[in-house]
Parts: structure tokens; C-alpha cells; sequence
């Protein structure tokens, strides 16, 4: 119970699935925004810190910077917003990114430069491993925290195994394409992050499917009653989280053109905390695609921000730490603001 | 941490002299922390304007702080790698500003660097083994405690040990796995050896003293003694370790030199004077003989050492081994 | 609004409410209600769903900090909105929505903030058990103490609920709806027990959609409607009648409507199923547009047996048709797919998605006939979903309430509702009206009655003997797993049925069919 | 509802608490081993094939060498335990070693040597972090993984900066007997973790203390309701997962006579496993001491075996990762037997 943000006395802040999605979209977006308005107001206190502390912060060069940094965990922490409206959790996605990253150098070192092969081998690793973690919580009943630690710690062996303990250097210049080339002057993780929140968040918001994980989250008995297939619910999340991981590792790995047994590392936390930042509860049911996006925006521009300033990245942690604690109490005490 | 903001705006207004060296480490280790000593050191005599990023492990996260450098328009970015061989892109497009980049203690291999100011990790791993080998009298079981799988560190200096014991095949290799770095890891690693070799083993060959100390306690704890010890880096407790004996000996890695060294290369390119652009750090091996000297310059006497730092660092680069810091049996040549 | 207000009153009050207003997201719920409860009565709070019962005692009981009012417990006043402050002051709660802790045991759950101790301070489980034994005597439940809480059924949950907060030695007992899924013999206990309270002095006020549980417990009812206090006297100064008619407004014609003629064409076919361990198989069919109840005590199957056949549990043996073609056992799509509904009995549990909105809750079992190739079709939706919920006239806030912020019966009736979007052959009623109004539930009855006429077979289980003697053409009497007799049209007419019913549920007569030997776990 | 280990309606497999705990208390133990039964096969199987692979596995020397490297473990996944019970999670654990590891350094160096004064600071820190997670879980209402989360970065932030960034060497000597004295021919360490286990599965099991965990973790409201007062439980749980880590961080610290900034990275996660391979359910109320001391040994079991047959790091990766999804899959496939 602890750990759902709305206390089971109060309605729940936020949540889509408690709002009514018989609005026009455009207002449930603006809606969607409004739940979230506490969390978005410390975004813009804290930009506005920046702005103020750093002439260099607000240039346009530096607002790519961010989304370009944002970009590989967007998609981890999308696929991991699913898991955990399921109330599931997915911890595999940091070595996941390395298996796949290692597997895209690999490729591209043997096949030198055959990129269409290199990024369907890097999107089949995330696949296979998502479909392994989806298998092992949904058929074997594994409880998802012990099944994708698992996967953590297997996929992990594997990219190392890859390279035979070693990072793939050396690889053809042109694996670095996929993620420095622009399409409509955007980097194509950029192109491809924006992609991603918006597709997620229509089929979340539209579709039956997105509903069908909402309520497998909210109540699995319940929902199997009303005829949903839950163990094909939860095996499709973690897939989804595994094919977003894969992704994300191949463009990690492309923008500095070589792949390494340890890249990704703990970046499954980061991103577990955007969600719930995001004000999705890890009880399950309750989340949406757009509070992560926000999540994942703020502990962006706190690294690219605190950089920016110089300030001595054990300083930031202690900073990092406080500001996220903070944000959250804010929200959770604005959720409650809100229900009388 | 609001005190180092000024830096920040700093690169712009870098006027006259002054030049602005953007600088991202792979993480504070002890080495790095070292390092930055003798950087501000020689920043301070030299009128640089040092901007200092800590990647903390993360590639992307260095890749992220180099394009901030390049956005923010530094003279020069000096990196020390989480990763050997990355950044290609990143340092392509600094050098497309004219934004000269240095690499400094792990290499990146790449056409497009100014500048490289590197150890030599194989020599260091060959110097490591060639001792083990003496003190052991070219015939024994050792085992080897690496540093992290896949980093430059373990691939290099593991390299220089194989060379050596290729030649000596009367060095038998029981066991050789990570510890990655850590005294602690390292603790657990050992005994667990022990356990499965018992009294066989007779050296310990450690690709640094973190983990050497963290087998000397395992050795301690399971009472076994005349087991030989040799590490990498030259930190304190490594060198109390050779002066009692424990070590056989190690080799000094001295951030505070090595990194100065790398600022003064990227600041001297940044200011357009001519240098060595790809000067080696030579590890000195220290030895019951000059661990004392050594003791000196890496904890006692630390702000004497740091005073002559900057023109030792000029006076390096001219005569080419640039980790001279006046040990005995160390020439400038 | 008048109130037994006078200064003796005040002297004497167990607990007293002042104009407590309170409202959620800005629709009020309580507009200024005052209340006085003397030590040693009994009082009834009735009122339509969302009336505002609950959300009164959750106030009372310190759950709830209301916008306006105060409470006072024996004239001392209650820190709003502080459930340990209500707990010391000795106001107990049994909740509607169930409170228990399914993870702990029985007697866990009965001790746990007044653990028993052994002098060294250890805890002192056998005297927990043994005094937990003693506790539900009075109920006559021989469950073992040790007993997995989330292993047993709603009902009897329900009643180690009430011991729970009846054996606290509390000044002031809150009782929201405490019979809602428990059967006549456990209720009967229930009066006798309330009886013993009220002569030891303690305070008590319950909520309850039964008449005759009125009458039999309260000496005063108190009625609210639309957040106001519009009845408070002594029983017998009202009728029933009285009492409906403040509830709804208005006059309740006739509670059970008149039930048409089966069909011949049978809908669903139950044969030999095992739904206990080496327990006797259950064989029976029901045709189209008949009403089959389902009788017995609490635990008597009535749940598993419903479960069995839509497919939420695996029986061990036997099989289920419907219209002649198999089921799929153990799946309940497949059950869907074949036109079987069901409304559980345990609505939180097992009914509602409480997370989720009125809507998506109502459109899930159907989401398929509302979306197009998986998008979903927002205004088909809302449409036939806001007329169903207007039929079974639902109290929210539009369809996009959350489905935990409903009251008990709005919830039901959600619940209930959702299934009435599309085609059903077989609707398996798990306890219908548990927690609904009498003006709902008059309306569900005749919706029964007019699906029935449609041409669905309903399988009805109830605790709520009349609605099992006047609303079925059929009813099977229900013991230890299986069916221990059957009661034809006519013998639900004899004046002798309810007697029947109990004797063959409580195994006092031997069934039609052999003996079963008793359940035990 | 997907991390419950018991499926819809099949009643729960284990967890003591669920138990009939009148019987005399060693025949309790007995029961609580035979409800983890499945478990403890498993751990048996481990144990002969290393035995068999190994002659050095069995001795005397190597059981201790494993007590000593599971005892700083063990005294986090206890205190994980208590606060997993209650629903929550504590993820600053390892960055809480790691701080309280360096104050302790700290202090050691600068009194020179002052034991007393050393284990103070080292336990206070601990205390400080527990309590600081307990205050903003249990007043503040932010989720427990948001609060520890920040928790962990701030603390590792402090780590560094009690060391200006560098690890403390040069540490007076006698630092290294509070970890290596022996007491009753046991490892200081160990003792503690002996003592640890006992005692708290005494608490867990035979205290009103004990009793309330569960309640809060099972129900909060419910426990409410009966009048017990969730917030100090929850405050409690986390404070003694605080000075817990705290202890862990001292010993690790002194058993190498030196304090490293990132001792105890990543710890948390293990000790998690541990809990829940121990049966645990991460939604509360549900776990015991003894299974966390089960799994507990599984891993540290599987870390010193796989050495001792000298198995590359990365390939003990693949092995652990699948080793323990399997060993809690058949646990879970165990617990369905026994239920039906
Ligand atoms: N937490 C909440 N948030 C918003 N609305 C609420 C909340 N709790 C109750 N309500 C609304 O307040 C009204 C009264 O609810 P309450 O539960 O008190 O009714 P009730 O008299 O108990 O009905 P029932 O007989 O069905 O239990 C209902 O319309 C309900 O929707
Ligand atoms: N007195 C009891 N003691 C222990 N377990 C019981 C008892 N009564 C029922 N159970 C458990 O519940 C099961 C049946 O409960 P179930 O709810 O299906 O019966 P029911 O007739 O539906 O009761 P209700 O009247 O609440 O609907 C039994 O098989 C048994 O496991
Ligand atoms: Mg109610
Ligand atoms: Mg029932």
C-alpha cells in the first residue's frame, strides 16, 4: 500500500484511468498536463535556475544537447512505464542495452558496416530478452523483480561474452550513421524518442490494449473476470520494455561508435525513477506515458544543468538526490491538495 | 558548489592569456582526485580556466559533457576516457570547430586528436610481472586480480603481465579474474582462492594496489605468510605496504604529474605553442629503495611537491620523460 | 433539520456530530449533518447508495477530516481526520469495504494493536487463539483460528470483521453495512450479540439495506438523503413504508415483481461437477428465462460453484454447456465467448478495478464491441454505457469517476451493469443486491426478471431468503460443496420452505439425494 | 498484484505469518524451513554439486570464508526485510555503507584510532540516513522507492565528499580489529550476523512489534483501524535498515583498514534477492527472517563456489542470473503443489 502515492483515502491524483477519456484529445493532453501541474511546476522553477545561473543553459545547441542525452533513457523508461502500470518492475533494461549494443558492434565489425542487418540483430537481442522476462513473470509466475534481475545479471554475461570481455572498437564509420545522421533536423534518437511518447501515449489513452494493461495492473483478478487475457497483457509489456532496451542500446553504442560489456550499467534505477516521479504507482494501475516524459525531462536537465554550472559530480548527487525527494513530496502533497 | 559558476560564464570572457580547457574524467577515482591537484596546480600557474566534469563511468555521460564543451566554446577538452576508442563523433565534430581535443590516460584512438598524453599500461603490466618473476625466482603458481573486464586498464597492463609470463613458463597462472579495482571485491576474490589453492599459491600479481592490499588482508586472514604481492598505481597505502614488505614493489602511477602533463599539452596546443604532442608516462617502479622518496612526493610532502609541480610538468615536456618527479633511479631523459 | 438535541443528551452522548459538511472535489456528500448517539442504543442510519452513510462514519471513525463540523466522543472532542485519536476515545469500525489483512491469520487479525502478551512480553499466540475461539463462538464458526484470512470466503471475513470490532470493549461501534454478505443464521447471531452491547452500555450505529434488520436491531433510525438528515425517530414511530419513503422520495410499489414462464430450450447444463476435493459432483441445467437459486449458509460452495463454471477455478472433474456446446473449464474468455456472465460476490476483490473510471470498468468485458481494430470508439462507448447506467440509475459524477471514489452499491451496480452492453445466455448472480439500496434493488430485481424474459438462464446465489423464495422458479439448497437438496416452484410457495432451505443447508434433513459429508479444511 | 507469489484464487503458499506459530518454537523453525522447502532443495542440490566438484569446498576454512563474505550482506537484506514487509523498499542501503564507511575512516584517521568514538559515527550516520528515509516515507508520504532512491545518491554524494573524492587510506591500524577480532572463535562480523538473524526472526515472530510490520505491510488501513500507528512502524523499519547498513559499511570498511567512496555499490539489489528468493512478496506483508537468510546463502553459496571452480566473472553472471529465476520458479511451482 505504502508505496501508492495517493493514500487510500483520496481519490488517486492522477492517472488517466481515472480520468475521463471521452474528452476531446488536445484537452486530455492539457488534462493529462494538469494532474501532473505540480511536478511541472518544479520543471520550470528549475529551469529557470539554470536560465538564470548560466547564459549558456537556454541556447538551442544545449536544448538538443539534453534531448540527445534525454533520448536513450526516454525509450528505456517508456518501456519500463508499461511494466510498471502492470505492476511489474523491469530491471533488465540497463544490460539489456549492453547485450544489444555489444551484438550491433559486433555486426557491424563482421559484416563491416551492414547496417540494416546490425539494427534488426540489435532490436531481435531487446526482443528475445523482453520475450524471456515476459515468459519467466507471466507463464511461470516468477515474481517480475526476481525474473528480470535475472535477465540483469544474464544479459550483462552475455555482452561481455560477446566481446569476449573486451568493448568492440574499432568499428566501421558508418555505424555511427544511426544515430548522428538528422532526419528533419532532428538526431534520430531525438526523431525517435518523440516518436515513441506519443505513439505510447495514444495507444495507452485509445486503444483497448492500453486499457487491458491498466486494469491488469489495477486488479488482475478482476480484470481476468471481465475476460482479459492477463498473461498475454503482461508478456506484452515486457517485451515491448526488452525491443525499447534493444533500441536504446543500438544508439548508445552508434553515437560513439563502439559497443562496451558495461554500457547501460544502472541505468534501469534512472529510469524506474522517471516513472514514478512521473506518478505512476509501482503498485500498479496507476501512471501515465506523459508523467514519465516529464519525470525523464527533469533528471535531464538537472545532469545537463548542474554540468553546465561546473558543479562537482559528487556534489550533484547530493543535489540530484534532495531535489527529486523534494519534487515527489511536492507532488504527492499537491495530489492531495487537489482531492478536497 | 555555486562558488564554481563563475567558471562557467568564464568561457566566454576567457580573454587575453587566459585559455579555457574544458576537462571530463571517467569517474573520481583516487588517481583522478590526485590528478585534479596537480591540474589546478598547474592552472593556477599558467592562467588556465579549467571547466572539470566528472563522467562517473557512463560513456553517453561523457559524450553529453564533451558536446556542452563544444557548445560552449572552450580553447581545448581534455579527456580522460571511461571508455578506449569512443567519442569518435564527438571529438569529429570539436575538431570541425577547431577545438583541439587531448586524451590523457586511456587512450581514444581516433586521427582527429591534437594531442595524447598517455601511460604506458603494457610497460607497467610488464614491470609488475617482471618483479613477481624475480622475487619468485622465474618458478611458482600466482594468481592475478584484474581491474573491470573490458577496460583499457585490465586489457593493457593484463597484455604486459601475459608478455612477461610467456617468457617465464615456470610462472604457473592458478587463477585470474576481476576485482574490479576494489580492495573489498578483491578480499572476497582472494579467500575464495585460497579456499581452492590453499598454501599452492605463492605470488599475487594485481594489476593494482587496491586489490594487492585487499589480497594481502584475505592472506593475513587466512594466516598465510611469504606470499609475494605486487600492484599498480603508487597510492599510500600500497606504498606503506612496499616499505614494510608486504609489496614486493610497485609501479608509481602519479595522477598528479600524469594529468598535469596532459592539461599543460592541451593548454600549450589551445595557445598555439609547439609541444610534444604525444609525450608516454613512463611508470617508475618503486622498491624498498625509493618508496620513501616516493612517499614524499604522493602524501608527506604533498605541498612542497605541488609547488615545483608546474615548471617540473614544463621542464618534463621539454626532456621527454614527463614522469620525472626526482625519484632515485628515475632520469629526466 | 431537527435532532434529538437536549442537555441531558449532551450529559449522557457517546458521540455527537455537528453539522458536519463535507464534500469530494467539490459536489457535497453531507450538508451539515448533527447527530447524537446515547450510550446503550442502537441505531439505524438508512439511505439510498451515496447518500452519504459511509462517508459519515469514516468521519466519526476519524478516517475522514470532514470541510465543516466537529465530532465529540463522550464530550471529548475528536481531532479531526485522526483514526489512532477515534481508536483511543473507543469508537470501533467495522468498514463496508472489507478491513481485514488477508495475509495474517484469523486471530492475527482479531489481536493485532491489543496483543495478547506473556509476562516476559513476548506475544502470547496460544491465548490469542484460544480467546479468538471463544470470540466466534457466539457466531457459531468453527474455523480454525490459525486460519489464512485471505483463504476464506467474503462472509465469513465479514463476521470475523464484526468480532474484530465488537470484542474491543469500544464505547461507540460503527457498523457500515455489516451484514452485506453474510446469511440469515450468522445475521440472527449478529442481533443477539448487538443485544448483549447495548445492555453493556456501548453505543452502536449501523447501516443496512434490510427492513427487517431495522427492526430487529435499532430502537432509533436516522435517515439520510442527498446528504441531508431528513428522518431521525425512534422505531416505532415509523413503518416501514415510512422509512422507504424517506430513503427514496417517494413510494416503493411492490419489492418482487411478478416472474414469467421459462422456456423449454436449455441454456446451461452443469454435469457432474466437482468443485471441492472428493466432494459430490453437482449435476444440473437451467433452461432459458428460468431463475435458479442458489441457497445455503456461508461457505456452503454457492461462490465456488459459480467460479467453477465460469472458469475462475479448475474443478476437478465434470463439465459445463451452454445452448449444448462445452465450455472451456478454467478460462473465463472462453466463458465469456460462450455468452456466461458473471457478478461476483466480492465486488473490491474481484468485481471492480478500483483504479480505473466508471467507464473503462463498465466497457471492459466489452471493450471489444466499443473499438475498431483496437481503438476504441469513445463516443459508441460513453453512449450505450451512460444508458445502461442511467437505467440501474447510477449516483456519480459522470462516467468518469473514479471507480474507488463510488459508494458500496453504486459500485455494484457498475459491476452488475457492465455485462447488460452485450448478448449473455447464462448470467451467474453471485449475491446481486449485496450492499444495494431497496429502491435499486427493486430495480435490479425487475431487470432480473426482464433479462430472464429475454431468454437469459440466471444462476442466482443469496443470502436474502426472500429474494431466493419469491424471485426463483427453481432453487438448489447448498452444503459442504455441494448440493444437499432442491426445491421445486411450488415448494418455495409453502409457507415451509424457509424452514426446508435452512434444514437441508445446515444438514438437520437428509438431502434428496445421500448425505454429504460436511466441509472442512 | 503480479509480483504476489500465490496465484488467483489458490491461498498463499508461505510466510510464517500465515502459519499456525503456537507450536513450540523450534518446531516452528522446522515449519517455517519446510514452508521454503522448495527453497531449501534447491539450496541442498547447490550445495552437493559444489561439494562433489570440489574438495575444497566443504572444509571448515571455506564455510567461514563464506559466513565472513555474507555476514555485511546479511545485515542489510535483515533490515530489507522489515521494510519490505511493510510494502516499502530500501534502495540507499549501499550508498549508506558506503558513507557510513567513510565517516567511519574519517573519524578513525583523524581521532587517531578512537574505536569507541569510530563505531558511534558509523552507527549514527546509518541512523541519520534510516531515519531521514523513515521521516519522508512516513510523514511526507513520498513512495519509498522515490525516498530511498534519493537517499542513495545523497548518501553516495556525501561518501565522496567525506573523502574530497578519493577513497581514506593510511588508516591507523587497530581500525582493522573492530572487523577481525575473533569473539567465541567467530569473526566479529559473523557474531553480529548471527545474532542479527536470531534476534530479529524472534521479533518478527513472537513480538506485537513484529506483528505490526506485518499488519501495516498487509493492510494498512486495517492496522490503522485497529489502532496501530502505521507511521512510526514504517519510521521504524527504515531506521533500523539505516543503523543496519550503517554496522555493514563499518565492518566492511575495517575489514580492509580503509574507506572507499564506492564501497557497497549495488549492494541493494542483491540483498533484495535475497529477500524476496526468501519468499518475500515485494507488495508487503508477506516473508520472513529465515527465508531471507536462505536466500541469503543461495547467493553468497553460488559466489564462493563459482570461484573456487575458477569460472570467469561474466560466465558466474549467466550462471547466478539463470541459477536463481529457476530456483524461484520451482520454488513458486512448489508452492502451487502444496496448496492444492
Ligand atoms: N473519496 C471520495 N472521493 C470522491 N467522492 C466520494 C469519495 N467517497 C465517497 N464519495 C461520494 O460520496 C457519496 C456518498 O458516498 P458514501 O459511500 O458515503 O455513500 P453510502 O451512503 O455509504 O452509499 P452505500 O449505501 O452504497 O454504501 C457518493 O456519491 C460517492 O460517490
Ligand atoms: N466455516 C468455514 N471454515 C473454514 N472455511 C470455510 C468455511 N466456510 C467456507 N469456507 C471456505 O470457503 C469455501 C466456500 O466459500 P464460498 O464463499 O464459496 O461459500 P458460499 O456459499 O459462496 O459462501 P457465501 O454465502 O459467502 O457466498 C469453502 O470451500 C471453504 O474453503
Ligand atoms: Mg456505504
Ligand atoms: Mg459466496
Amino acid at each position: 500500500m505504502t508505496t501508492d502515492r495517493s493514500t487510500m483515502l483520496e481519490p488517486s491524483p492522477g492517472g488517466t484511468a481515472t480520468k475521463d477519456p471521452t474528452r476531446r484529445f488536445s484537452w486530455q493532453w492539457l488534462q493529462g498536463f494538469a494532474v501532473r501541474h505540480a511536478m511541472v511546476v518544479v520543471m520550470l522553477f528549475v529551469v529557470a535556475f539554470f536560465l538564470y545561473k548560466s547564459a549558456r543553459f537556454g541556447t538551442l545547441e544545449n536544448m538538443t544537447t539534453i534531448l540527445i542525452a534525454a533520448a536513450p533513457f526516454a525509450l528505456i523508461a517508456l518501456g519500463q512505464t508499461l511494466v510498471i502500470l502492470t505492476g511489474g518492475i523491469d530491471l533488465s533494461v540497463g544490460s539489456v542495452i549492453a547485450a544489444s549494443a555489444m551484438a550491433a558492434a559486433y555486426v557491424a565489425k563482421a559484416s563491416d558496416g551492414n547496417l540494416l542487418l546490425t539494427v534488426l540483430v540489435a532490436v531481435l537481442v531487446g526482443l528475445a530478452a523482453g520475450a524471456i522476462n515476459g515468459f519467466v513473470v507471466s507463464r511461470m509466475n516468477v515474481p517480475p523483480f526476481i525474473a528480470t534481475l535475472g535477465m540483469l545479471t544474464l544479459a550483462s554475461g552475455v555482452a561481455y561474452v560477446i566481446g569476449g570481455g573486451a568493448p568492440i572498437n574499432g568499428l566501421p564509420a558508418n555505424f555511427g550513421a544511426i544515430a548522428n545522421t538528422e532526419v528533419l533536423g532532428l538526431k534520430i534518437p531525438v526523431l525517435l524518442m518523440i516518436l515513441a511518447i506519443v505513439g505510447l501515449a495514444i495507444i495507452m489513452k485509445r486503444t483497448s490494449y492500453g486499457m487491458r494493461v491498466y486494469a491488469v495492473g489495477g486488479n488482475r483478478l478482476a480484470a481476468e473476470i471481465a475476460g482479459v487475457k492477463s498473461k498475454r497483457v503482461l508478456f506484452s509489456v515486457y517485451t515491448i520494455s526488452g525491443v525499447l532496451a534493444g533500441v536504446s542500446g543500438l544508439m548508445l553504442a552508434s553515437r560513439v561508435i563502439s559497443g562496451a560489456p558495461n554500457l547501460g550499467q544502472g541505468y534501469e534505477l534512472d529510469a524506474i525513477a522517471a516513472v514514478v516521479i512521473g506518478g505512476a504507482s509501482l503498485m500498479g494501475g496507476r501512471g501515465t506515458i506523459w508523467g514519465t516524459a516529464i519525470g525523464l525531462l527533469l533528471i535531464q536537465t538537472l545532469n545537463n544543468g548542474l554540468d553546465l554550472l561546473i558543479v562537482p559530480s559528487y556534489w550533484q548527487d547530493v543535489i540530484k538526490g534532495v531535489l527529486i525527494v523534494l519534487a515527489v513530496a511536492i507532488d504527492v502533497w499537491a495530489a492531495k491538495r487537489r482531492t478536497s | 558548489g555555486a562558488g564554481d559558476t563563475s567558471a562557467g560564464s568564464g568561457a566566454t570572457d576567457g580573454g587575453d592569456g587566459a585559455v579555457t580547457v574544458g576537462v571530463t574524467v571517467y569517474d573520481m577515482s583516487s588517481f583522478v582526485t590526485q590528478g585534479k591537484e596537480g591540474m589546478d596546480a598547474y592552472a593556477k600557474a599558467n592562467d588556465i580556466n579549467m571547466l572539470w566534469n566528472s563522467a562517473n563511468l557512463d560513456v553517453a555521460t561523457q559524450a553529453n559533457q564533451v558536446d556542452q564543451y563544444i557548445n560552449q566554446g572552450v580553447d581545448a577538452i581534455l579527456i580522460n576516457p571511461v571508455q578506449a576508442d569512443s567519442l569518435q563523433p564527438q571529438i569529429a565534430a570539436a575538431e570541425e570547430k577547431g577545438i583541439p581535443v587531448i586524451d590523457v590516460n586511456s587512450a581514444l584512438k581516433s586521427d582527429k586528436l591534437a594531442g595524447s598524453v598517455q601511460p604506458d599500461d603494457v610497460a607497467a603490466g610488464e614491470q609488475e610481472a617482471k618483479m613477481m618473476v624475480e622475487a619468485l625466482g622465474g618458478k611458482g603458481n600466482v594468481v592475478i586480480l584484474e581491474g573491470p573486464i573490458g577496460g583499457s586498464g585490465q586489457i593493457d597492463r593484463g597484455a604486459g603481465i601475459d608478455k612477461v609470463l610467456k617468457e617465464n613458463p615456470d610462472i604457473k597462472v592458478l587463477a585470474k579474474d576481476t576485482a574490479n579495482w576494489k580492495r573489498d571485491e578483491a578480499v572476497n576474490k582472494m579467500k575464495n582462492w585460497i579456499s581452492a589453492f590453499g598454501s599452492d599459491i605463492d605470488g599475487v600479481i594485481s594489476q593494482n594496489d587496491d586489490m594487492g592490499l585487499g589480497a594481502l588482508q584475505a592472506l593475513n586472514e587466512a594466516g598465510l605468510k611469504d606470499v609475494k604481492i605486487v600492484g599498480i598505481d603508487g597510492i599510500e597505502d600500497g606504498l606503506k605496504a612496499v616499505k614494510s614488505g608486504d609489496f614486493i614493489g610497485t609501479s608509481l602511477q602519479h595522477g598528479t604529474v600524469e594529468m598535469a602533463a596532459g592539461l599543460a599539452v592541451a593548454a600549450k596546443l589551445a595557445r598555439g605553442e609547439n609541444v610534444e604532442a604525444t609525450p608516454k608516462y613512463i611508470m617508475p617502479a618503486i622498491t624498498t629503495e625509493n618508496v620513501d622518496a616516493a612517499m614524499k612526493n604522493v602524501v608527506t610532502d604533498r605541498e612542497a611537491f605541488l609547488e615545483k609541480l608546474p615548471q617540473m610538468v614544463d621542464e618534463n615536456l621539454q626532456n621527454g620523460n614527463i614522469a620525472y618527479e626526482g625519484l632515485p633511479g628515475q632520469e629526466q631523459q | 433539520m431537527h435532532t434529538t438535541h437536549t442537555p441531558e443528551a449532551v450529559a449522557t452522548a457517546a458521540i455527537e456530530c455537528h453539522g458536519i459538511r463535507m464534500s469530494f472535489g467539490g459536489i457535497p456528500v453531507l450538508k451539515g449533518i448533527s447527530l447524537v448517539l446515547e450510550p446503550g442504543t442502537v441505531t439505524a442510519l438508512a439511505g439510498e447508495n451515496g447518500a452519504g452513510k459511509s462517508t459519515l462514519m469514516k468521519i466519526a471513525s476519524g478516517q475522514y477530516k470532514p470541510d465543516e463540523g466537529t465530532v465529540e466522543v463522550r464530550s471529548e472532542h475528536l481531532h479531526a481526520g485522526d483514526i489512532q485519536a477515534a481508536h483511543r476515545l473507543g469508537v470501533a469500525i467495522v468498514p463496508q469495504e472489507l478491513a481485514s489483512i488477508p495475509e495474517m491469520t484469523v486471530y492475527e487479525n482479531l489481536f493485532v494493536g491489543r496483543e495478547l502478551r506473556s509476562p516476559v512480553g513476548l506475544l502470547n499466540r496460544r491465548a490469542m487463539m484460544r480467546q479468538a475461539r471463544e470470540f466466534l463462538k457466539p457466531f457459531g464458526l468453527e474455523i480454525d483460528p490459525a486460519a489464512r484470512m485471505g483463504s476464506l470466503p467474503v462472509g465469513i471475513r465479514q463476521i470475523i470483521e464484526i468480532v474484530k470490532a465488537t470484542s474491543r470493549g469500544a464505547k461507540v461501534l460503527l457498523l457500515d453495512e455489516p451484514t452485506s454478505a453474510i446469511a440469515e443464521q450468522e445475521v440472527e447471531r449478529l442481533y443477539s450479540v448487538v443485544r448483549s452491547l447495548r445492555d453493556q452500555g456501548v453505543a452502536m450505529l449501523f447501516t443496512t439495506h434490510k427492513m427487517e434488520e431495522i427492526r430487529a436491531m435499532a430502537d432509533r433510525v436516522i435517515v439520510l438523503r442527498d446528504g441531508n438528515l431528513v428522518e431521525d425517530k425512534p422505531l416505532d414511530q415509523l413503518s416501514d413504508d415510512d422509512i422507504v419513503e424517506a430513503m427514496i422520495g417517494r413510494e416503493l410499489e411492490d419489492m418482487f415483481p411478478e416472474i414469467g414462464v421459462p422456456k423449454d430450450e436449455v441454456a446451461l447444463t452443469v454435469q457432474d461437477l466437482v468443485i471441492g476435493h472428493g466432494t459430490e459432483p453437482v449435476s444440473f441445467s437451467v433452461r432459458r428465462g428460468e431463475i435458479l437459486g442458489l441457497a445455503g449458509l456461508v461457505g456452503a460452495g454457492r461462490t465456488e460453484l459459480m467460479e467453477s463454471i465460469f472458469g475462475m477455478r479448475h474443478p476437478a472433474a465434470g463439465s459445463v454447456a451452454v445452448g449444448g456446446r462445452k465450455v472451456a473449464l478454467g478460462n473465463p474468455a472462453a466463458a465469456i465467448a460462450s455468452k456466461i456472465a458473471l457478478v461476483p460476490e466480492d465486488r473490491k476483490g474481484a468485481g471492480a478495478v478500483l483504479s480505473m473510471s466508471v467507464l473503462d470498468n463498465a466497457s471492459l468485458p466489452r471493450i471489444k464491441s466499443f473499438s475498431n481494430a483496437g481503438w476504441i470508439n469513445n463516443r459508441k462507448r460513453s453512449g450505450s454505457i451512460g444508458d445502461i447506467m442511467k437505467s440501474m440509475n447510477l449516483k456519480s459524477r459522470g462516467l468518469g469517476q473514479s471507480m474507488e471514489t463510488l459508494s458500496g452499491g453504486n459500485q455494484q451496480k457498475v459491476v452488475f451493469g457492465r455485462w447488460l452492453t452485450g448478448p449473455v445466455d447464462v448470467l451467474l448472480l453471485d449475491e446481486p443486491t449485496r450492499g444495494v439500496d431497496v429502491g435499486a434493488r427493486s430495480e435490479i430485481y425487475r431487470i432480473i426478471v426482464d433479462l430472464a424474459e429475454q431468454g437469459m438462464a440466471v444462476v442466482m446465489a443469496s443470502s436474502d431468503m426472500p429474494e431466493i423464495l419469491s424471485l426463483s422458479h427453481r432453487a438448489l439448497v447448498m452444503r459442504g460443496l455441494t448440493v444437499a437438496g432442491e426445491l421445486s416452484k411450488t415448494e418455495l410457495l409453502e409457507s415451509s420452505a424457509q424452514d426446508k432451505i435452512f434444514r437441508l443447508a445446515s444438514g438437520l434433513e437428509a438431502s434428496t439425494k445421500k448425505e454429504t459429508e460436511n466441509n472442512d479444511d
